[in-house]
């Protein structure tokens, strides 16, 4: 770590930082204060960013600026935009009615093409495949499962598919080989899920390695040591807040 | 007519090999389908001489009398159609032909209406040869010809969702299967009632617009008529106010229909907070404090789902879970006994209400989801087949469940 | 005025749903030229939905504040959180850089921001350690199949797991590529139908939830 | 041997928080640097960019914000390396807007780095509202989508977008996602109509459910998660945060392991002791 001074906004900026990110944890120890205040801030400085940038990309940019273009096609969005807007007015709050209607209607149209496209034709014409593929020397039936695509693959996938479908199939009960089907179908679905609690698993020790690398940078000399001071002041205070409550009398 | 130019640099260059590349042939220029326009489309005859050092050049002018120019270069054994490149039912070329698609460009601009010529160039080892010139229009088209499976697609699923949804009107009493996690309810209920301890229903964290939220509740108001049958105590705590009010609703008027207004007690609904995590603070207190025997937690849950589940199995409660936040779902299967997986939340809430426009969708999707199942296996022996018999008869029925540009 | 308030919403739900689903199939530039146009007002409109969230915060906790209802000074502190990055954001321009220096508005966002959120999901993994000890129970032979998959998939995707056990790197490849692949396209068929479903109830007005329980309904 | 496993699971959790801060904080200050093996779905990214020719255009859709950090920053950081190194066009652009300084910072800082020029060599077009709308009138007119750029820069005459007017002059796209807003919406409404190549980086929470699409080649390759980021970066030859922070991943992988293991040890112990039947 480099001994040489940083700017104070920087060192700041590392105190600040810190200081949210232990009250966050916080909450580890139980519900507190200091994590509520950290919960809320989190909350209203989001959604003060979100007003900026909006303020700047949507009204300046997209309407201000063309209008003073003399593009007046914007003014559309602009009056069902307001229409939204008269949901806080109980009177005419129907209004926002015919706004979600053009939102809804478009959105739902928009949509239904495209899902078949991408997410039903797209998937079926990637699981029909041959098993079989005509070689130099015949027929034959790929038994490499280390390749996607092999046909031992395109078979497995293909119970997968069908299993897991049908295993979210209402209108038959799941007796005889309906039960074989639904069954398999369950162990697929519990693989997948196994694969997917694994992956967030990693997902979640990612943002814990993140945030403790900048935890370590900022206990250096060069921060003023602000991870572990922060910490003992963080400790202390839960301390103080634990004896207070005691004292109150009063139960968490 | 070749630009006298290139006519002398092929007298110079020409003389020198044997046999020179046999020109290609057939070839043609159309209006490149389906699209918006400002587009050509290319297509000539393979040949038994393609190879891969023998380029192809396109050469396009905006009429035969003027100056061609040179828009794209590329090995004479590509640009084949293939099988799954068009539908059968819009193919603008044989399979095996020469396909090559001619865009507007701002080295060589096309306009709607207006002829062009184009020319190929055949290349080997120095040695050249001209085609034939061919004419052709661009024009924007009114319909995607090629995605027409997609329209039938999309209004047959209409016919099926609109008819089970009136035949459901008629008799919402159709056969439903019964759901694995549904039977524990009543167990859950009477354990509760045996061992005198309440049962905690949660509904999740959407709003009375999330259809995972509706199916709890509609759920909630089965669990409501049991509890009130028995006699236990139900607890619900909510994150949404609007939630509470309509399940308040929905729980009052169980406990009527169960025959019990009398043991109706309005603190059953309560509101804590709407923060996710104070939420959960608060309601994991619950659990620790009162020991509920039984947990519900039914409708959409983020990553506040575990720590409400691992406490609640650290109670020794029976739990039971219904989300269709798959990405919660890993954690509820571990965690509680019975899991209602995805659209088994839909199907349960449909199941119990009997109401005509749920059972009606469950029993469309079914319908079109058996169709699937159908062409999924169906189509894997037709694919097989096809190959077995070298024949490509059969992709004018797997074509129709191909997704095509 | 039922007209108002009632048909023609619907009316205006079908006509866009109806000329949006169609516009798929239509190349022809003045479909495309329609879509575009709707999809800058749409983009308009969308700044203002934001401006409804944020205006529903607003209101419940501005509600929480009148009644002093308990933890009422958190939404105190969620406001001036509020108006402080609003204020610092319009001194600043909307910029958190001018010529490679950061403003205030940068800095509040660097600072604050970054590491509130990115903290608030880190202290799942606390959660998950704690549960893989006291509740992730093999308690029944589904379960017992997800704990198996997870544990090799956890193993084949970090270095000291393909180190030490180098064929689950080749199982989990295989498990993603293919197993997981198959019940994550039927779940995708399955659900893209719900989705086609519901889209198609609101356009034919058989699903009107979206317009809101108003009281004149 | 059940009085010790009820003892053993009723420990205090606290202590279990110990054990995972523990296992995250130790290899990160001492790393023990085990080799990374590179999956086909993260070469399939790398290759693409590889045989791109220079100047080609590259849209990188930063799709996340500062709560998915962690896990994609890094990824964006080598393909950003990546990219400038192969003389690429960056254009760089957000669909989350809580996201938006996060984005600017990584492009910037990696621009410096490699001595690239805003708008000669790159340019951060910032936020847009509409998520599928704005992606549908990029692909109609890229300045009428975003007038100018995140700096208020004018994006018409830009050097960098010389000859880009629409989504179909773009030569590759990848968006790294942390949620719906992101690689499936820019396949369903780009990739799909605009006809670029696509391919995907992705929180490890979210990449699961984009194997589908990975094989169907909707996307042509898929970077999941840090671990992906360390494998892009074992690719490019130059190692950062991700492969540092693989050590830390391990340990605390292990670490959830022997717990589950245990866990389910005294579960086996003490069932039918004061369990329900089942």
């Amino acid at each position: 770590m480099s001994e040489a001074m940083l700017p104070t906004e920087v060192v700041l900026g590392a105190w600040v930082a810190t200081g949210l990110t232990l009250f966050i944890y916080s909450f580890l120890y139980k519900d507190n204060p200091l994590f509520k205040l950290g919960e809320h801030l989190y909350v209203g400085v989001s959604i003060g960013y979100s007003v900026v940038l909006v303020w700047y990309t949507v009204f300046k940019r997209l309407v201000w600026e063309e209008l003073n273009r003399g593009n007046y096609e914007p003014l559309v969005g602009v009056v069902i935009g307001v229409l939204i807007l008269t949901q806080f007015f109980p009177k005419v709050s129907w209004l926002s009615r015919i706004a979600f209607a053009f939102i809804v209607g478009f959105g739902s149209g928009v949509s239904i093409p495209r899902a078949v496209s991408s997410y039903i034709l797209k998937q079926i014409e990637d699981t029909v495949n041959p098993l079989l593929t005509m070689g130099a020397d015949g027929l034959s039936l790929g038994l490499d499962l280390a390749s996607p695509q092999s046909g031992v693959n395109t078979i497995i996938l293909l119970v997968g598919v069908v299993s897991v479908l049908f295993y979210f199939f209402f209108s038959v009960e799941h007796t005889g080989p309906g039960m074989v089907t639904a069954r398999t179908g369950i162990y697929f679905l519990m693989i997948a899920f196994g694969a997917a609690f694994g992956y967030t698993v990693m997902s979640r020790m990612s943002l814990l390695i993140g945030r403790f690398r900048d935890l370590i940078t900022f206990s250096g000399a060069a921060y003023g040591y602000a991870t572990l001071v922060l910490l003992l002041i963080t400790v202390l205070s839960l301390a103080g807040w634990e004896l207070a409550v005691r004292l109150k009398g009063g139960e968490e | 007519m070749i630009p006298a130019s290139l006519l002398l640099l092929l007298l110079i260059g020409g003389p020198a090999f044997a046999s020179p590349p046999s020109p290609p042939e057939g070839i043609r220029v159309l209006d490149t389908p389906n699209d918006a326009g400002k587009s050509l489309s290319l297509v000539w005859k393979a040949s038994s001489s393609d190879r891969k050092d023998r380029s192809v050049q396109v050469w396009v002018a905006e009429s035969p009398q003027a100056a061609f120019q040179k828009v794209a270069e590329f090995p004479s054994n590509s640009r084949y159609v293939k099988i799954g490149d068009f539908p059968w039912w819009a193919q603008p070329a044989g399979k095996g032909d020469h396909y090559f698609k001619l865009s507007s460009s701002q080295a060589f601009p096309i306009d709607n209406g207006k002829p062009y010529a184009v020319k190929l160039l055949i290349r080997e080892s120095g040695q050249e040869v001209w085609s034939e010139a061919a004419e052709g229009v661009a024009a924007p088209d009114y319909f995607n010809s090629s995605q027409v499976n997609n329209l039938v697609f999309v209004l047959a699923f209409t016919g099926v969702l609109l008819a089970s949804i009136a035949a459901a009107r008629r008799n919402p009493h159709v056969y439903l299967r019964r759901i694995a996690g549904l039977d524990a309810v009543e167990e859950a209920i009477g354990r509760s009632t045996e061992m005198g301890r309440p049962i905690l229903y949660l509904t999740g964290s959407g709003g009375m617009s999330d259809v995972s939220t509706i199916a709890a509740t509609v759920i909630l108001g089965q669990v409501a008529k049991k509890v009130a049958h028995y006699e236990t105590t139900l607890k619900v705590p909510h994150r949404d106010p609007i939630v509470m009010a309509v399940c308040q609703e929905i729980v009052k008027e169980a406990y009527v229909e169960a025959g019990r207004p009398d043991a109706f007690k309005e603190d059953a609904n309560f509101f804590i907070t709407d923060d996710q995590f104070s939420y959960t603070a608060a309601v994991d207190g619950i659990m620790l404090r009162e020991k509920p025997a039984a947990n519900f937690f039914m409708g959409s849950y983020f990553a506040e789902s575990l720590l409400l589940t691992e406490t609640g199995a650290g109670t020794g409660a029976i739990q039971i879970a219904g989300t269709d936040s798959d990405h919660q779902l890993p954690f509820f299967v571990t965690t509680c006994d019975y899991t209602l997986i995805g659209e088994e939340l839909y199907a349960a809430s449909a199941y119990l209400s009997r109401e005509p426009v749920l059972v009606g969708t469950l029993r469309g999707q079914d319908f079109s989801k058996a169709f699937i199942m159908g062409v999924l296996v169906v189509g894997t022996v037709l694919a097989t087949t096809g190959v077995m018999l070298q024949t490509d008869a059969f992709n004018y029925l797997l074509d129709l469940f191909r997704d095509f540009k | 005025m039922i007209f108002l308030k009632r048909q023609l919403p619907l009316a205006i739900t079908f006509v866009m749903g109806v000329a949006f689903a169609l516009q798929y199939y239509i190349p022809h530039p003045v479909s495309e030229e329609a879509i575009t146009k709707v999809s800058d007002w749409m983009k308009i409109i969308s700044g203002f939905a934001l401006v409804l969230g944020i205006a529903s915060v607003f209101h419940v906790h501005a509600v929480k504040i009148r009644r002093q209802a308990p933890g009422w000074g958190y939404s105190g502190v969620l406001f001036a959180a509020i108006v402080v990055t609003m204020v610092v954001g319009f001194w600043s321009g909307g910029e958190s850089k001018v010529d490679g220096g950061q403003t205030s508005f940068g800095w509040l966002y660097d600072y604050t921001m970054v590491p509130l959120q990115g903290t608030m999901f880190s202290i799942l993994a606390f959660f998950i350690a704690s549960a893989a000890y006291r509740a992730f129970r093999a308690r029944s032979r589904e379960a017992s199949v997800l704990l198996a998959a997870a544990v090799v998939v956890m193993m084949g995707r970090v270095p000291l797991g393909q180190f030490l056990l180098p064929w689950t790197w080749d199982i989990t490849q295989w498990l993603m590529n293919v197993l997981n692949s198959a019940v994550r396209r039927a779940i995708l068929i399955g659900v893209s139908m719900g989705s086609v479903a519901l889209s198609l109830k609101i356009i034919l007005g058989k699903e009107r939830s979206y317009l809101g329980g108003g009281k004149d309904q | 041997m059940k009085d010790f496993a009820r003892r053993m699971v009723a420990i205090d959790r606290r202590l279990i928080f110990l054990l995972i801060a523990g296992a995250t904080l130790l290899p990160l200050l001492n790393p023990f640097g085990l080799p990374i093996k590179v999956s086909p779905e993260v070469q399939a990214v790398y290759e693409y960019i590889e045989d791109l020719p220079e100047g080609s255009v590259f849209l990188l859709s930063f799709d996340f914000d500062p709560s998915s950090k962690p896990e994609l920053e890094p990824q964006a950081v080598a393909l950003l390396r990546h990219a400038f190194r192969k003389n690429l066009r960056v254009i760089g652009m957000t669909h989350w807007i809580t996201g938006t300084s996060l984005a600017d910072g990584v492009v910037a800082t990696v621009a410096a780095e490699m001595g690239k020029e805003r708008g000669k060599d790159y340019v951060f077009l910032g936020w847009a509202p509409g998520g599928y709308a704005l992606i549908i009138s990029m692909g109609q007119d890229l300045y009428k989508a975003f007038p100018s750029d995140y700096s208020k820069t004018p994006t018409r005459g830009m050097p960098v977008l010389e000859g880009v007017r629409t989504l179909r002059d773009v030569n590759y796209m990848i968006s790294l996602a942390a949620g719906g807003a992101g690689i499936e919406m820019w396949y369903v409404f780009g990739k799909d109509k605009y006809r670029f190549e696509m391919g995907g980086g992705s929180t490890g929470v979210i990449a699961p459910g984009l194997y589908p699409f990975l094989r169907s080649g909707q996307i042509n390759g898929l970077i999941g998660g840090l671990q992906g980021a360390a494998e892009y970066e074992t690719l490019i030859g130059r190692k950062g945060m991700a492969v540092a922070g693989m050590d830390a991943q391990s340990a605390t992988h292990f670490v959830i392991i022997i717990l589950v293991v245990l866990c389910n040890v005294f579960y086996f112990a003490l069932r039918g002791d004061k369990g329900r039947p089942r």
